[in-house]
Order: structure tokens, then C-alpha cells, then sequence
């Protein structure tokens, strides 16, 4: 079986075939130079929460839950987020983390909005701040993710913002899209 | 010494001072608000009282609520942990006028101290030295202006009340005076409700060095040798050490006597702490006290062998110190790490949420210091630190060695932490040769990404789950039968 | 340093090994059996190699499998733990042949050691005080008869091989001593293979007081303090603590010289530990010494402030020891107490079994051994200990108080634990006034039955337990909607 | 509603009223001159094997398993083990843990016999140990329950034997009959 995971903005590709007694071969593409073949991994389940491979001889501790569209690992300190993406694809809700942010005044976490140093109108660039909200009493800056003009301004002060929430729209000049172009 | 006492707080800190009330035959009273109605203090307490919503201005913030608790409860005390009312001097008045003992100084020295205007001229009165900067409050810009040119760039705004890392802005040049000034302004006001700021010379290599200290109400004032707490991001702690590898013997010695003369200055008593901030020519400078536990106060309690928490219920209970400075020696060396709920990958955005699973490190010389449980959720309201891990070992080498190891077996499922970052840090050249100082990240990790060295084993992980997990369902239509753990049906590995 | 080891142990102790190798970046091999495919001491090692059936004698005593199992991975040296073939001279042996290091003493200090009559011996030679009793092997009834007439009964009948409580006997009156010494003798042959067995005086109100020493290739031998093992059930440790409340400076440094030439005499080399009775006379006398790492090391760690293994390592590296007597010094108290799956009410015997729950207190000055988890099973196959809680306090009343308010939050669930049996031995007069001695337990806590104060509380618990279930039941059709736990809908209660 | 728990070898009756909110009162009869009331005891549950119970302003906490025919409830470092005693009756298992035992020569976990010193037809008197057996490598001793004249010996050195076993079957003496009746 071939399955393509998304991490990040990364997609590696793995071939795994699955072997009596719980083991398992694999062969994990990161990209089409970048090969690795994992032969004879043992695997099996501790718990609800973890799982236990044996890789050439070492044995690895995976911590692991299921969350909306994708699980989180902990292996070694380190802290994945990994998704399938074909059945991301299959469900429809094709939307990588990775994918929202950066063309987007949205803030990050629930939050409470502080400040908004801009107006209906106002030209501003990339990098400007453009909202300030406030979390878990931390204020936090949201800035322009491109220069442009300020189309429409969703919020006021001390309303209380959730991610997804576009907060501000910033049109991009022609200038940019010329360059973009 | 008291019957009962209440915590006026929540989280770790509330946790911790429970311990010690039960080893003392203390009993104790936690105080909850509706987002903290299972929260971990509130179980680990003898009782707890409901006192508001979730906001903490109608909660951990209304100190009449909290009285209120105090008084129907028969507490004789309240602790207040650190943040929240630790350092409102408002409150221990009313403390007082309830007949309730207040675990900390009074409310006077309270406010000396919380004034950083005011204790930093109480500081050059007793001969204690502060940094270079301004001594009076409410500055016009102009005058900010002013004394940034005479002292020169870099400098620090900072809020003349409260503490914590908010209401700070470092500006580097003129031109970013008016903005700093004015967000670190309302920054401050919103988190303390005094909006007035200062400025003072920023050291950009500099240390941040504390030490703490116990007094008592009969003039005994003694030092519990220093923390090197220079690791900081967004100007909060994240790293702290005892003893600091940049402090000798002989200025050990200068630069706590220093501290006891700047609480006998402060006319302190309790247990409380002197910053001191050591620049690059080991030159120090008294920065603020806090007149409260500290956060990391276990590293003293590792290397001292004293517990601070029992010290404080003593002082407060009216009882002399038993301890004297020559009592006071330092075994091994001792690294806490703060886990935040909290992004390192996205400028340290606090994570809320459910802890869906948490386990922790142990064995020898790892001390866990935690408000969570698997099962319990991390409010949006609240302070996003989860829990403090302390290691203690002979040497600051093998201390940072048994950190790397515990953090690699902390495991925290359902919300994000900082870990892999302490990890990183924990294991780059500057830190373990001890050259650190207060903006270390900005100058090693400001572009910090996570190194992924286990990206491949946690795809393997990834479609492992999925593999047991589908085996486990079609093993589900026969209930009384344990499905087959996967371990059950292995063969021999590897002989 | 060591790159690599193998760890020919199980349960809390191999997993402790792995701690310290951990924090010294050695990597660790752990050998499983059957039984133990998924313990704790195997996840937690870097490797793991299967070794046998659960039987002992086929994998954890199987001296070639293990040897076996280091050369395949290449271990350069191996951890044997306490029990198995910790003190078993011709494993030591096959390792030296098999060019593996064996991290303890030689197999000739092991074998004058583990033979009583040969120890007994050394010790009489080295000026070391012994116990009254027989010093030759081989006796027949009536030798032992008369030596018991001789120094008068009640007398002990003890295996001169092996340790742990096993095959020892206290004999009151000549009629029980023919039944005594059969049934000894076969206990010693089931569990050391070695029928022979001895007699020594039996002294009711003594003491159990051991030293830890450790020496080096290099003649440098120092003692680590004593600890005070006393309460024992079954001839078995249950709590053990240091400093003990019976010995006083002198005795201290009289003992602590004792110790050291007893090692010397035995031409020891690496941890081990001298065992002496004390009497209520203060007089020594040796017991035996235990050429190991011993259970209760711990406590030592933490008043010292000394990691054991990492010394053993050390010396099995060929280091000198850095440390000198003078550098030994005593930091407050430590209690251990084990925690067993074996059932108090029932004469203690064995509980094994799935863990279906385990959760462990935390806070400052608790050290938790542990070798379970929760959905780990203790198997039936090998001893009953599950993990070691220790706690580290200033003073002994402290560290009692606290070790009573961690044993109250831990939590096993699936096997039974002598908890609540802790709990009351640590409450009870004799043992808050120091005065404990050998048979301690059944003089005091011989017809032990719980007290069941919260009886009516259970009762209620387990009606709440039944009245939630059903609620949770009730809104199962909706799986999507969380159903709501009882805490969401709470009114406030207290104010 | 009214429930019997048995514990150990003592029935205890709770008589408990349900109210809204998570509160409930109940009083307990350890014995028709033993009884007390609990009102206003509010309750919940914390996770899968803790629930909570605020008693006169105490909070309790217990931590709860379910097993055969019971549960198993820590508190305060107190183990108790508490069954229904109706829910037993209606499943027609009622066999309490400690009904078992006295009368009966079985060992009380998973073991093998080490020795049998006594032969058929041997008059043994209580507490004579009749077999011994080992488990998790310790020995012990199982006794007779009452005297009487061994009529079966149904093991064997070195056999395994499961709690439930019967042993060695011992048939009471005359005279001991007659002094029970």
C-alpha cells in the first residue's frame, strides 16, 4: 500500500507492506531522490496512546492521538502533526494546516481583540500590524501577510475572535500583483 | 502553626503549596472559578469554594470573593502563590482587616517594592546599585527621549507595576520610542491597571541573576544563594539554574550580602527575591524584588535541601527562622524547565485545550511540578504555564543531561508545548558552556524550526496506529475475548 | 566510559539502571522473557532481546542466553541488578570469559561473600564482631541442636548461600528445630540450589543497621552511611529509611570503620553493603554482606546526594573513585517504603495480576522507583515488587509525614498493595519514636486489620460510581455531543 | 432507593435519594444501632476510574475499578472491595470473597505444590498444614480449616494449582460433629 502524509508543507510518500506477526517493511519517500527502506520493523500497541516499533534493533516509544483530520506523534521529544492526505481528499476537507495563514488576518486561538491600528482605506505593508489581540494575557500582534489596501474591517475592540474568523480583508495593489505576476 | 489555610490561585502553584500544608497537617482551601471547576488544585484540596465566572477580575482577581471564602471556611490564612493577588498590597489590608494572615510581607513593602520607581530609590539610599535610567514616574516622552539619548540606546520601557514580562519593550532607536511606549503602556494597564512606565539602560548581554531570600518578623534576614534565569522568551523566564555558572565564590558572597542589605532596605519579611541584572563585565545592578514566591523557586529547594513553602507558613505563623546563613550550602546543581501550553514554532502563541494524555518523567533527582492531569482542559482565561520540571544532579553537566532525558519522556498529548525547543536549547554549545544571557533566544533562536530527526519513524507511527487500530475493530464483534495485543502473537525478535 | 550495556535484570531496578545509563548517553540492552514482552523495563531500554520462557531458570537465570544476548549487541558490560544472578560467582565468570564486563564485584569476593560460613570466617579474621553461632558448614541435627543449647534460643536457622528472606527460620525451642531446618534447607535449595544452612543466635529487639561502601580498583574503599532496615515482614524489607534513629555520631563512625574494614578483608571491589544487628545493647555484630546493588539504595541517594549506579559504572569502567570519606556528608532523612502486589490481609501473600490503573504521587522530595504502568501485568513467574516510594525531608517526622501523604495518593488499581498497611506501621507510636526492631511487625501489627474509617465513604463511592455510569449510558445514542460530565452542570455549591 | 453492599463479611445498607444537580443524601446502617445520615453530598465524575464527593464541605476523592461481581475503591490510602449484594443474588453468583476459604483447603492465588506431608487417611487437627505450595517464589504453608481425617489427596508435588481447587478433601471427626451441634 502506498499512502502520501502530509507534515507540514511537506508530503512524503511511504510503501508499506504489511508482514505476519506484526512486522512490516516500508520505504519512505521524501522526495524522488530522497528514498529510505525500512526492512523488518516490528510494531505493536502499548496503550491507547502509544505504539512501539523496533527499527534495527531499536525500539522506538510513539506517542499518539487522534485529532480533527490528522493525529499528533511524539517521538524523542519531537512533535509531529501528520495527516493523510488522500483521505483528506476523500472527505473533502482537504485543508492542511499549513494552507491558512499566511493570505489571512485570522487570529490563531481564541482571543480578544485589543487594538486596531488601521482604517478603512489605509495602504499598508507587508508586515504592518494590523490587529492586536490578546490571549491567555498575551497581546499578540497580526500583521499584513502582503501589502495592499484595507478593504474591509470585520472587528471592533473587545470583540472576542476565534480562529478561521477573517478579521481583516487587504486587497493587494497592482503594483504587487505585477510582481507576483 | 495555622490549622487551615487558603490558596488564593490555581495551577501548579496552588498544587505546590498543598503539598507542603499536607505535609504539614495543614489543611487547605482551594478557591475555583466555572472554568476550573475540576481543575487539579481544586481536587488535591481538603475543600474548594466557587467563586465566579471564568474571568480572573471576577474570580481569582475579586479578593472580596476570596475573603468571603476564607472567612465561611475558618481559614486562618491565604497563601497567594505567585501572580493573581500576590503582590497587591490592597489585598493584604483587607487581609488584615479580616483578621486573616497574609502568607507574604506586608502590604507596605508590597508596595515599596511593587513601585519600581520607588524601590529603586529606596535601593540607592541603602547603597544598593541600580541600573542607569530614570528614578521618577509619570514621564513625558520628551523626557523619556531625553534620558535614552543621555544613557543611549539600547533601552528598556518598562512598567512601574507588576512584573512577569508584561508591559516591556526593549526599543533599539528614537524612532520606536512613541509606539513602544505607548503599547507597553497599555499593556501595563490592562495587566495591572497603572498604566505608568519607566525606562532604564538595556544590557543586551547581560544576566539576569536573583537571589532569594527569608526573613523573619524578628530582623533575621538571610540568602538562599542565587538562580541564573537569563533564558527568556518574550521576556518571561523559560530556564532556570542554580547555581549560575557565571557567579564565583567570592561574588556569591558580595552579591548576597547585597540582597539581605536590599531587604533589610525594603523593610521586607517573608521569603522574597532580589533581581540582579550581571553585565558583561561583572558588574551587577539591582533590578526589582519580588515580594512572593518565585516560579522557580524549586531549584533552591533542590540544591538547599529547604523547603520555601514551609519557611513562608512559619515566618507567617509569627515563628523566628531557625536557619542561619551559615546553615545555608549548595549540593549539586539544579536546571528547571517550564512547560507553557504554548507554539515555539508560531513566536510562542498560547495553546489552550484538553490534555488528552500526560505522563510524566521519573527517577532519581526529577522533581515534576504540574497543575494537569490526563483527562483535564487548559483554560483560554489563565496564565498558560502547565507544569515545571526540575532535574538535580551533581554537576551542571550531568543536570543538563538528565533534563535532555526527562524532557524526552514528558509527554503531553492535546495541547502544544515548547519541549523540543528546551531540548534544543538544552543541548546547543552556548548553553552548555554556560554563556547565557537574557536575550540568548533572540541571538540563537530566533529562527528556530524543530530539527524533525524522527520525521520517518513518526510517518511508521502514523500508519501503525491505523493498522492496530484496524485490527482492534475487527476483533470488536467478540466482546468477552481479548483482542490479540499485537505483543501477544510476536515471535522471538532477535535470538 | 561504556557505550553500551545489557541489563540482566527486570522490573523497578532495570529500569532504574537505565535512568542513570540515560543520563550518562550509555545505551541500554534490555533481555526479556515471555512474560515480560511488554514490561516497563523493556520499553524503556534503546534495545531488547528476547531470552526465554517465563521461567526463571530458562531466561533470566540462564547465564548463556544473556551472555548470548550482550556479545549479539554488542554490549561491553552487564548490569545484573539485585536477585537473579547478581551473586552468582560463575555468571561472573562466563562473563569474564566472554570478555564482557561484569558490573559489580569479582566472582571470588562474591563467592567468600555469598557463603555465610566463609564470611563468618573473614570477618572473625579480619576483628569484625559476629553473631554467636556456628561457623562450619555440614552440620548435622545434632551439632545444630547443641550450638542452639549452647548459646540458648531462640536461635535462627539461616541458607548459607543466597539472601532475600529466603530460608530462614527462627526456632523458639529444640522440639521445632528438626521441622525448621528441613523445611529451610529446601527453601534454600529451591531458590539458591545450595541445601546447606546454618544456625546463629536470634536477637528479638535488634536492630537491622547496614552501611553502603564503595570501592575501587585502586584500594580506595569508603562507606555511604548506614540505613536502618528493620520492619520487616516475612524476613523481607518493607520500609526502610537513613539516617537510623539508633545510632548516634560515634556509633556512627565506629560502625562506618567497621564497614570499611569488613570490605577490605573481603578484597571487595565496587558497591556492596555490610549488614549488622544491632542489639539493644548497642552492640554490632556482622551479619552478612551483600555483594550488590541492594533495594533500599535510594535512601542513601538521596541524603548524600550520590547517584549508586553511576559510581557502579564508574568503578566496573576501571575509574578511581573520585569521592573521599570526608566528601560524605548526611542531608536530612529519607524513608523507602516497598510497594509489593501482595495482599496485607492475607499474610501478605502474593497479588499478581493485570494493573489496570497506576498512578504515583508527585511533588518536592518524592522519588518514585517504579517498574509498572497502567494495563502492565505482573506476572505471576518472578517477585512481588512493584516499585519503591521514597521521600527526602529535613527531618524525620517530616519525612514520615510526608511519606504518609504520598502513599495516600497512590493509586494501584488491578492487584492488591500493602498501602493502607504502610500507612499504619508509619502512623503508629513505636515507629514516630524510632523504636523498630527486627520482629517489629509481629509484635506490633501481627493481627493487622484495616481500619476501614472510610467505610461509609466507600459504600457512597461505589453507588456514584454506578449512578455516573448510568447517566453516561443514558446519553450514548448521541455520540457527537459530549455527554456532560456531572462537574458541567454543577450549581455552585459553597457560596 | 435501597442497596446492600457487602464488604467482607459485613452487609451494610445505604438508602440513597438522587437530587438535581448532582447531589444526593443517603444514610448508611452498618447495623440496626448504627446508622447515619449524609445530606447534601454532592458528587461527579473525574475520569474513568475517579469519581469525586464533597462531603460536608470535604472533598473526597476515590478511585474505582470494576471487577468480577464488584468493584475495588482506594480512598485515603483505604482499599476496600464491595459488592451488591441484590445484583448478586439476581445473577445467581452470589458468592462473597470471603464465603469461600474456611472450609476449604485451596490455594488462594496461582501455584505449585511443593509438599504434601500428610497421607490419606491421616487425622489432622486445625491449623495442621496440610499442603505446602509456592507462588512468586515464596512458600506457603495451607492449613487445615478443622480436624478431621484426610479422605482425599487430589495433587501432587510439583503440580499447578488454581485458587478454587479443592485440594484435600477432610472429613470432620465425630466428636467434632457433635460438639457443633
Amino acid at each position: 500500500m502506498e499512502y502520501n502524509l502530509q507534515i507540514k508543507d511537506k508530503t512524503i510518500t511511504v510503501e508499506m507492506t504489511l508482514k505476519q506477526d506484526c512486522w512490516l517493511s516500508a520505504t519512505i519517500k521524501n522526495s524522488p531522490d530522497d528514498r529510505t527502506d525500512y526492512e523488518q520493523i516490528q510494531y505493536g500497541r502499548i496503550s491507547d496512546h502509544q505504539v512501539r516499533l523496533m527499527v534495527n534493533g531499536q525500539q522506538i516509544n510513539a506517542w499518539i492521538i487522534d485529532q480533527t483530520d490528522g493525529k499528533t506523534i511524539i517521538i524523542g521529544g519531537e512533535r509531529f502533526f501528520i495527516q493523510d492526505k488522500d483521505k483528506l481528499a476523500q472527505t473533502q476537507t482537504l485543508n492542511p494546516r499549513t494552507d491558512k495563514g499566511p493570505d489571512q488576518v485570522t487570529p490563531p486561538m481564541p482571543a480578544v481583540v485589543i487594538n486596531v491600528p488601521v482604517q478603512l482605506g489605509d495602504i499598508v505593508e507587508k508586515g504592518d500590524t494590523v490587529v492586536v489581540v490578546s490571549a491567555m494575557k498575551m497581546e499578540t500582534s497580526l500583521v499584513a501577510p502582503h501589502g495592499g489596501t484595507i478593504t474591509r474591517i470585520g472587528i471592533n475592540e473587545g470583540d472576542k475572535v476565534m480562529p478561521g474568523d477573517i478579521l481583516i480583508d487587504i486587497e493587494k495593489n497592482e503594483v504587487d500583483k505585477i510582481e507576483i505576476n | 502553626m495555622f490549622k487551615k489555610i487558603l490558596i488564593a490561585n490555581r495551577g501548579e502553584i496552588a498544587v505546590r503549596v498543598i503539598q507542603t500544608c499536607k505535609d504539614m497537617n495543614i489543611k487547605t482551601v482551594a478557591v475555583y472559578s466555572d472554568a476550573d471547576k475540576t481543575a487539579l488544585h481544586v481536587l488535591e484540596a481538603d475543600e474548594a469554594v466557587h467563586i465566579g465566572p471564568s474571568d480572573p477580575s471576577q474570580s481569582y482577581l475579586a479578593m472580596d470573593k476570596i475573603i468571603g471564602a476564607a472567612l465561611k471556611t475558618r481559614a486562618q490564612a491565604i497563601h497567594p502563590g505567585y501572580g493573581f493577588l500576590s503582590e497587591n498590597p490592597e489585598f493584604v489590608e483587607k487581609c488584615t482587616q479580616a483578621e486573616i494572615v497574609f502568607i507574604g510581607p506586608s502590604a507596605q513593602a508590597i508596595r515599596k517594592m511593587g513601585d519600581k520607581i520607588t524601590s529603586r530609590k529606596i535601593m540607592m539610599a541603602g547603597g544598593v546599585p541600580i541600573t542607569p535610567g530614570l528614578t521618577g514616574s509619570h514621564h513625558t516622552l520628551d523626557e523619556m527621549g531625553q534620558k535614552a539619548d543621555e544613557i543611549g540606546y539600547p533601552v528598556l520601557i518598562k512598567a512601574t507595576a507588576g512584573g512577569g514580562g508584561k508591559g516591556i519593550r526593549i526599543v533599539h532607536s528614537q524612532e520606536e520610542l512613541s509606539d513602544a511606549c505607548e503599547s507597553a503602556s497599555r499593556e501595563a494597564k490592562n495587566a495591572f491597571g497603572n498604566p505608568d512606565i519607566y525606562l532604564e539602560k538595556f544590557f543586551p548581554r547581560a544576566r539576569h541573576i536573583e537571589f532569594q531570600i527569608l526573613a523573619d518578623n524578628f530582623g533575621n534576614t538571610i540568602h538562599l544563594l542565587e538562580r541564573e534565569c537569563s533564558i527568556q522568551r518574550r521576556h518571561q523566564k523559560i530556564i532556570e539554574e542554580t547555581p549560575s555558572p557565571a557567579v564565583s565564590p567570592s561574588l556569591r558572597e558580595e552579591m548576597g550580602n547585597t540582597a539581605v542589605t536590599a531587604a533589610k532596605a525594603a523593610e521586607y519579611v517573608n521569603a522574597g527575591t532580589i533581581e540582579f541584572l550581571l553585565d558583561d563585565q561583572n558588574r551587577y545592578y539591582f533590578l526589582e524584588m519580588n515580594t512572593r514566591l518565585q516560579v522557580e523557586h524549586p531549584v533552591t529547594e533542590m540544591i538547599t535541601g529547604i523547603d520555601l513553602v514551609r519557611q513562608q507558613l512559619e515566618i507567617a505563623a509569627g515563628n523566628p527562622l531557625t536557619l542561619t546563613q551559615s546553615d545555608i550550602s549548595a549540593r549539586g546543581h539544579a536546571i528547571e524547565c517550564r512547560i507553557y501550553a504554548e507554539d515555539p514554532e508560531n513566536d510562542f502563541f498560547p495553546s489552550p485545550g484538553k490534555i488528552e494524555f500526560f505522563k510524566e518523567p521519573g527517577g532519581p533527582g526529577i522533581r515534576n511540578d504540574s497543575g494537569i492531569y490526563s483527562g483535564c482542559t487548559v483554560p483560554v482565561e489563565y496564565d498558560p504555564i502547565l507544569s515545571k520540571l526540575t532535574t538535580h544532579g551533581e554537576t551542571r553537566d550531568q543536570t543538563i543531561a538528565k533534563m535532555i532525558k526527562a524532557l524526552k519522556s514528558y509527554i503531553v498529548l492535546g495541547v502544544k508545548t515548547p519541549i523540543d525547543f528546551l531540548i534544543d536549547i538544552l543541548s546547543s554549545p552556548p548553553f552548555k558552556e554556560g554563556d547565557v544571557f537574557t536575550n540568548f533566544i533572540d541571538t540563537h533562536f530566533s529562527t528556530w524550526k524543530p530539527t524533525e530527526k524522527n520525521r520517518d519513524l513518526a510517518c511508521l507511527a502514523f500508519l501503525v496506529d491505523e493498522v492496530c487500530k484496524k485490527k482492534n475493530r475487527s476483533t470488536d464483534g467478540d466482546e468477552k475475548k481479548q483482542p490479540p495485543g499485537p505483543f501477544h502473537t510476536l515471535g522471538n525478535w532477535n535470538l
